[in-house]
């Protein structure tokens, strides 16, 4: 088998976490599908990693991990404080910024 | 928690061996190569699992799976680090908070199926296979043939290779990562609070303020018909048969969970009148339909935010907090 | 002496500006002032007319150049005057009759609130007069030209308060406006064809042959045909004559200076000073005489009908200006009896409206002759010189008419050929015309009964002679009517003082010239007595009779007006309203129509910030997608 | 290297900044401190920009005067002023009429008595009208000021972007002086009209400036490809003059219709008029002078120094097609001044008519239509000054711009009535009075480049005689109206703001010589970098009689 497969495999969770962003609507849900793209870029960071011989891609795919910990933080207090004033978790019902 | 750790180390030595394998090749072993698919089939399936489950805990169980997977792929590439990091890190720390959010904001609430904006759900579809059909001839068009493997670099192990790494030439990167989560942490525990801009109201202000406003003087109805549902859930009814919706607590209002059971309740009563009246010999044009009297009073809807939205504001607000 | 000439212009022109800017100060003598300013410039002409008599008739002309007044590169004008015989004729006639005319009105507006300010226009239209004849280019011609224009126009609107006299002077300036055109476009077509547009280059000098000689017939003919619509607007003659008798809304000596004296014959003056051109050009003679020959008759007919008996005078100067105007288009033939007719029937035409004048002084302002009758009694001075005036101008032999008018119809007979027979039996016929009208206005106005009437208010008038102040200046331009005429006529004097300017020849009449004034008497006769027997034998009608189509199609000016109100003013009218529309809906509105178009675009565009973040994310991942593909087939290609 | 004219444009300027910052005209007295220091710094300006004219030398260099200072370095961009006879002539008429606008417009801009509702219910754009009353009278009179500013800069800017910065940021006091200062007669729906207007004209030109500086832009490119990275208008002019700086024809026809375009919409020409009659009847008739007499001569300027000097092959390409404009323009103008009810509309389109011929000589690319041209811009400027001015003193009295509201003024206010009609007469161009040898030049000259577009353009003279008779006839003739019986004469301040334009006009009408003197060798110079030259005559008389026989 070629390592290349991991790159596909990547490329097609990083499709599906892409396009969850687009359809769901539920703001966690959301997130989650952010995290799924996330993670699907650290695969494909750790292959390049393998197949250059180095470990620069790894500590990306680290700096990537700890940037998303802390983006979930931010990201889910966010989510808490706006469904305690819309009482709503959807990301439709916070369209105010069309105004 | 402690049985995936022992997965993974078991892990870790065959994905090590493995990878130590297939460094000169350019190709992997059979094993690896097994591995891959079955790990791939994992990842994708949680993948679209989470993308197509209606509730959210769902997609959160499905993602973690997907980064259990991923996981085990990075240790397969000779990541070991990186690996056990994603399954403590991500699925054990990230994918908790997920949760505990998902339980705050409302464990049972699906996404309803209906699309609302026009076309996008076509239009998200189109774009998602548009651009994997771009990455993919992307990967497919570049020379990827030779892969050099992780061996040379992880001589002395993952770690201490990563660490040499981290601490000498990505320190500062390292340094102002730490920065950005301290900032995060703080920015969540900011967006979080609430300040009290004045002092919290006495119980006896607040009885005051219930008369001045003339809500609700008397203690809310409690929950529950009769002896039959004494659960939490369970509006009791008022004197007409309707359900008293300040008998349940905001909460369940706010999730749509009221178990309304008044319609039973009703029917219930009229088969008791009917019965009584057997018992009495009184003709039956004087006797209630067994359908139920009130028609028009349906059963709170599911997901329904009609309760949110409240008979007053004020005590769901209480409940709330 | 020469540095006289600008003073003949100046002075007046002092009394205007001093009698507009002056004040309410010089209400109790202003009239006596602008007199003697008029005055004054009359003295100058007879001191430069005996300078250039004291010439030889090869020297006579000069010129006095002022300043340069216009220059730019090739175009220049100069303030410049030029006084030879032709100007000399002018001036005299221009300051001294209108010297008498100030006498006048002294007399006739002594009434008049206004007086101070009807006296300074009456200065301001002896300075523009004078301007425009002792001009040395036909620019500084042109400036007079308006001028005199502008004059007419304050003294015809003179008693703006009547809503008829505004619309009356407006009437003149914009009919004389379209002559104006004519001489504009001449000035221009000189300019490009000579690169001058001064007198002497361009018509020649003191025996030079000016530029004219060289340039093309149908150029000349062009500007003589634009000298001519020039002439025609100022001149009254058909088509441009509607006005005429509007302005005399005027007060009557205003009429009787500027629109029978002197101003209308400014056409004819023009095309005498540029008889250079017209000979040189047949075809734009044959325009003027033909002009002139209709505008004769059907002056002479207008005034057959009209009962306000300075509308009937107005017909008759029309008439007789159509004699002038088809002598000068007769060339060297007849241009010198075109002057002279100019300064006999200055004479006597000026004489019998200041008569006409009189007559309403002392009937209350009333016009209409049907309310006359009989007046001789009471004013005998006027009937006298109006009765002199009308011997003059129905040629009545010996005086003044009958010299220069049988010497026109000889000239258009002299003319030659079928067109020379034409002219001569319309001014024949015009002659006769001319009794008719003449005979009716003088038996309706001081024979017969009295049909005067007391008003709504029981005011009848009460007929009375006129103060000294208006007699005498009647008096003696009753002289003139009588004498003028003889003295020019008198061994050709008049012809060979002007001969050096206009040059003249003998024409070779098919009939005698005993025979063509023999001709000329019957024809007066005939309509003497015509007329006569008309209105002097029985009783006139005070409401005037249903009359023929012509006499009615006459009463109505022969329809002059309704024409132009149904070919120019409605159209003008209904085109204004539709380009007033159209730049309000058309223009502005496609203006407005496009800031709605684009208000209504960025409506719809607004539509898809519709604030969803899914939206947005779709548009960016769009985006994305959009860019990475182009610069993935970038790079393949 | 004299200040001269930067002093010129420094002290209005200066002037404005001081008119602004006095203390808010809260009474009477101290009202009437800013309005003298406002007419004390305008004469001031008069006697520099009287200076310059004077010392302009028609015999010497092109520009003189000139002044230099670096601006925007990277750009090849100088602060560079400089004067030739046409601009001297031009910055003397705007010095002129503005201490002329002030006096007139004295009590235009005080608080008003009773304070009326501020104008609400404008459903447009922010009513610019909401300057705060108490300073209205320091606004007024520093944005005349800043007007006259950046009017006079711009006719002595040779730099072009200098000259376009001017010319665009004349547009922000204007908008103001037009939206914030009306007739005192309207009410809310006229503060509606006022703004419309003041938006309308705010957009017409902007986006007329808005091309120009695209083209501004794209001649600097060019330029500065072929190694003339600057904006000088002398190094350009001469560098396009002998070759030097070629632009390819497509390239000069595009900048040419840039320029033209901007300056067609100030100028403005047919069919970029609509805005005129808008701005000057809603606004105060002093500011609608400031437009007409002034601010809109910027464009026909511009024309002339700049769309002849910087394309001149293009200008003749289209030479043409904007004769034929200016012709429907001067016609169109003409009769839709006759079918104007409203006296301030009426001069206003008159005005548009002037405007044609003013361009018409321009284009005719003759001496004499240049001349004529430049004299008409002088001239237009005090005969129509004298005419709204006088126009706007009747408005006052009776509150109404309709000309229905009048009649038989005459009887009881002859002075008003005959300066009037003096305004009237000069409109139609009568001899004597300045305008008429003008507008003889321009028809002189189109006439003898394009005959028959000078034909039908003498019929304007006509339907100039129709309009301003007509109006004078049912304003001033008549039967004295209901409304007018007691309207007073001219007072002092008036006759002395009407007096001066009237001597001017009539002085010029017939002593024109001092202006063309300045103008015509600087006309001759325009004309040689269009390489063109007046056509000769068919027979000049200047050939030896009878010399040639035909």
């Amino acid at each position: 088998m070629n390592p290349v497969n991991y790159l596909y495999l990547s490329a097609l969770l990083f499709t599906i976490g892409a396009s969850g962003v687009l359809i769901r609507r539920n703001a966690i849900v959301l997130f989650m599908c952010v995290e799924l793209m996330l993670n699907a870029s650290n695969l494909a960071l750790v292959t390049f990693s393998r197949m250059h011989g180095t470990l620069d891609g790894q500590i990306i795919a680290f700096f990537t991990m700890v940037v998303a910990a802390a983006e979930v933080v931010v990201g889910l207090a966010i989510i808490v404080s706006i469904f305690r004033t819309r009482h709503s978790a959807s990301v439709d019902d916070s369209n105010l910024m069309k105004l | 928690m402690t049985g995936q750790l022992a997965a993974a180390a078991v892990t870790t030595d065959l994905a090590a061996a493995t990878g130590r394998l297939a460094a000169a090749a350019g190709a992997t072993s059979t094993g690896e190569a097994v591995q891959f698919w079955v790990l791939a089939v994992i990842a994708v399936g949680g993948a679209l699992g989470m993308l197509l489950m209606r509730k959210a805990v769902h997609s959160a169980l499905c993602l973690a799976a997907t980064m259990m997977a991923l996981a085990v792929c990075y240790m397969a590439q000779g990541a070991v680090f990186l690996g056990v990091v994603q399954i403590v890190v991500y699925t054990g720390a990230i994918m908790m908070l997920f949760l505990f959010v998902v339980m705050l904001v409302g464990v049972t609430s699906e996404d309803s199926l209906k699309e609302q904006l026009k076309g996008q759900r076509f239009a998200a579809v189109l774009c998602g296979l548009g651009f994997g059909v771009l990455l993919v001839a992307g990967i497919a068009n570049a020379r990827l043939d030779h892969f050099t493997g992780l061996s040379e670099a992880n001589a002395e192990g993952n770690v201490p290779g990563l660490a040499r790494l981290i601490f000498t030439r990505y320190v500062w990167a390292f340094e102002v990562t730490g920065a950005l989560l301290i900032t995060a942490a703080i920015g969540a525990m900011v967006l979080t609070h609430r300040e009290h801009v004045k002092p919290p109201k006495t119980q006896r202000e607040l009885a005051a303020q219930r008369v001045k406003d003339n809500i609700q003087l008397p203690p809310l109805p409690a929950p529950g018909v009769y002896a039959r549902h004494n659960a939490v859930d369970v509006p009791g009814l008022l004197p007409d048969g309707t359900i008293a919706e300040d008998s349940v607590m905001a909460t369940l209002r706010e999730r749509g969970q009221i178990r309304d059971v008044s319609q039973a309740m009703l029917r219930r009563m009229a088969e008791l009148e009917n019965s009584t009246a057997d018992w009495l010999g009184r003709p039956s044009s004087e006797r209630p339909e067994v359908a139920g009297p009130r028609k028009s009073l349906e059963p709170v809807p599911a997901n329904g935010k009609a309760g949110a939205a409240g008979k007053d504001g004020a005590t769901g607000e209480e409940g709330d907090e | 002496m020469n540095s006289l000439i600008p003073l003949l212009v100046a002075a007046p022109l002092a009394g205007a500006a001093l009698l507009l800017l002056g004040g309410r100060a010089l209400d109790r003598f202003g009239h006596w002032l602008a007199t003697a300013f008029a005055a004054l410039s009359f003295g100058f002409g007879l001191a430069l007319f005996s300078d250039m008599l004291g010439r030889g008739a090869e020297h006579r002309a000069v010129t006095q150049h002022l300043f340069s007044w216009v220059p730019v590169n090739g175009f220049q004008a100069d303030m410049t005057f030029r006084l030879d015989q032709l100007s000399m004729t002018f001036v005299l006639l221009i300051s001294g009759v209108g010297t008498l005319i100030h006498l006048y009105s002294v007399g006739y507006m002594a009434h008049d609130e206004r007086r101070r300010r009807f006296f300074a226009y009456l200065n301001l239209f002896l300075a523009a007069m004078l301007l425009l004849v002792v001009a040395d280019n036909y620019l500084l011609l042109y400036f007079g030209w308006e001028g005199v224009g502008l004059a007419s126009y304050l003294l015809i609107g003179f008693w703006q308060h009547k809503p008829s006299a505004a619309t009356a002077a407006k009437k003149a300036f914009l009919v004389n406006r379209v002559g104006d055109m004519g001489l504009s476009i001449a000035i221009m077509l000189m300019f490009t064809e000579f690169g001058s547009f001064a007198f002497g280059p361009v018509l020649g000098s003191e025996g030079a042959v000016g530029a004219a000689h060289q340039a093309s017939e149908g150029k000349l003919t062009a500007i003589g045909l634009m000298l001519l619509l020039a002439a025609c607007g100022k001149s009254a003659q058909v088509p441009l004559q509607s006005w005429l008798g509007d302005a005399m809304e005027g007060p009557t000596p205003v009429s009787a200076l500027i629109h029978a004296a002197t101003m209308v014959t400014a056409g004819v003056y023009l095309i005498t000073r540029s008889s250079a051109i017209f000979d040189l050009a047949p075809d734009a003679q044959t325009a003027v005489v033909v002009v002139g020959a209709v505008t004769l008759l059907f002056g002479a007919i207008v005034g057959c009908a009209k009962d306000d008996i300075k509308k009937a005078l107005a017909g008759s100067t029309m008439s007789q200006i159509g004699y002038m105007v088809l002598a000068a288009g007769l060339g060297p033939i007849g241009y010198a009896f075109a002057i002279m007719h100019l300064v006999t029937h200055g004479f006597f035409k000026a004489g019998l409206f200041l008569g006409a004048g009189s007559v309403m002084h002392g009937m209350d302002d009333e016009v209409n002759m049907r309310h006359y009758g009989g007046l001789r009694k009471y004013m005998p001075v006027t009937f006298v010189t109006f009765g002199l005036g009308y011997l003059a101008i129905i040629g009545f032999p010996g005086l003044s008419g009958f010299f220069s008018k049988d010497k026109i119809i000889e000239a258009a007979f002299a003319k030659g050929g079928t067109e020379g027979w034409i002219l001569g039996l319309c001014a024949l016929v015009g002659a006769a015309v001319t009794a008719f009208y003449m005979t009716r206005v003088m038996v309706l106005t001081f024979f017969g009964e009295k049909r005067w009437q007391p008003d709504e208010d029981g005011n009848a008038p009460h007929p009375h002679e006129s103060p000294k102040t208006m007699t005498i200046p009647m008096v003696l331009l009753a002289f003139g009517s009588v004498f003028a005429g003889g003295l020019f006529a008198f061994n050709d004097s008049f012809l060979k003082w002007l001969e050096p300017v206009t040059g003249h020849e003998e024409g070779n009449s098919p009939l005698a010239p005993l025979t063509v004034t023999l001709l000329t008497m019957a024809c007066m006769l005939a309509g003497v007595a015509l007329a006569y027997l008309m209105y002097g034998r029985s009783p006139v009608p005070v409401v005037p009779p249903v009359g023929s189509p012509l006499t009615r199609a006459a009463r109505r000016d022969l329809l002059q007006d309704d024409f132009n109100h149904a070919v120019l003013v409605r159209p003008g009218s209904a085109l204004t309203a539709t380009l007033v529309f159209f730049d309000s809906r058309g223009l502005d509105g496609f203006v407005n129509g496009l800031a709605a178009a684009i208000g209504g675009l960025s409506g719809r565009l607004r539509r898809v910030q519709n604030g969803f973040v899914r939206s947005y994310a779709l548009s960016m991942f769009g985006g994305t997608l959009v860019l990475v593909a182009t610069t993935l087939l970038m790079r393949s290609v | 290297m004299s200040a001269l004219l930067s002093a010129t444009c420094a002290v209005p300027a200066a002037g404005a900044v001081l008119t602004a910052a006095l203390p808010a005209g809260t009474t009477g007295a101290r009202r009437r401190t800013t309005k003298l220091v406002a007419l004390g710094v305008s004469a001031l300006t008069l006697v520099l920009a009287a200076v310059a004219a004077i010392r302009f030398d028609p015999h010497g260099d092109r520009y003189q005067l000139t002044e230099s200072y670096s601006w925007i370095r990277s750009f090849g961009i100088t602060f560079s002023l400089g004067v030739d006879g046409i601009g001297a002539v031009l910055a003397l008429l705007t010095a002129v009429l503005v201490p002329m606008v002030m006096l007139a417009s004295w009590h235009d801009a005080d608080p008003d008595p009773t304070p009326d509702a501020a104008p609400v219910g404008t459903d447009g754009p922010v009513d610019p009208g909401t300057i705060e009353r108490r300073r209205r009278t320091q606004g007024f009179f520093a944005l005349i000021l800043a007007v006259e500013a950046m009017v006079v800069v711009s006719f002595y800017a040779t730099d072009v972007f200098v000259f376009y910065v001017f010319f665009e940021a004349m547009l922000i006091p204007m908008y103001f002086l037009i939206g914030g200062f009306g007739d005192r007669a309207g009410g809310p729906e006229s503060a509606r009209q006022r703004s419309y207007a003041a938006v309308k004209f705010l957009l017409y030109n902007l986006l007329g400036g808005l091309v120009m500086l695209a083209a501004v832009i794209g001649l600097y490119v060019i330029a500065q490809e072929q190694g003339f990275g600057t904006f000088d208008l002398r190094t350009l002019t001469s560098a396009i003059a002998d070759g030097r700086l070629q632009l390819s024809g497509t390239a000069e026809k595009a900048l040419f219709l840039g320029f033209f375009f901007a300056f067609a919409v100030k100028a403005p020409l047919w069919p970029l008029h609509t805005w005129l009659p808008n701005a000057m009847g809603e606004a105060t008739a002093g500011t609608a002078v400031l437009i007409t007499a002034v601010v809109d001569k910027v464009g026909t300027f511009a024309m002339l120094r700049f769309c002849l000097g910087l394309f001149p092959h293009a200008s003749k390409t289209f030479a043409p097609a904007i004769l034929v404009l200016s012709l429907i323009g001067i016609v169109y103008g003409a009769l839709l001044a006759v079918g104007q009810k409203d006296i301030k509309r009426l001069v206003a389109y008159a005005s548009i008519s002037h405007f044609g011929f003013i361009i018409m000589g321009i284009f005719a690319l003759t001496s004499q239509g240049q001349s004529g041209a430049t004299l008409y811009m002088v001239n237009h400027g005090l005969s129509t000054a004298a005419w709204m001015l006088v126009a706007g003193f009747l408005i006052s009295r009776r509150g109404s711009r309709l000309i229905a509201d009048y009649g038989g003024v005459q009887k009881v206010a002859p002075v008003l009535a005959g300066t009037f009609l003096i305004g009237s007469l000069a409109t139609l161009s009568l001899p004597g009075l300045a305008p008429f040898v003008s507008e003889f030049l321009v028809l002189v000259g189109t006439f003898a480049r394009y005959p028959v577009i000078g034909i039908v353009a003498t019929f304007g003279i006509v339907l100039a005689a129709l309009y301003a008779l007509l109006l004078y006839q049912r304003t001033m003739t008549g039967p004295v109206k209901e409304g007018v019986r007691a309207m007073p004469d001219l007072k002092a301040r008036e006759l002395a703001v009407v007096a001066p334009l009237v001597a001017l006009t009539v002085l010029l009408g017939v002593y024109p010589k001092p202006l063309t003197d300045l103008v015509n060798p600087s006309v001759n110079a325009t004309l040689s970098q269009v390489h063109e030259t007046d056509p000769a005559p068919a027979h000049p008389v200047a050939a030896t009689p009878g010399g040639e026989q035909k």
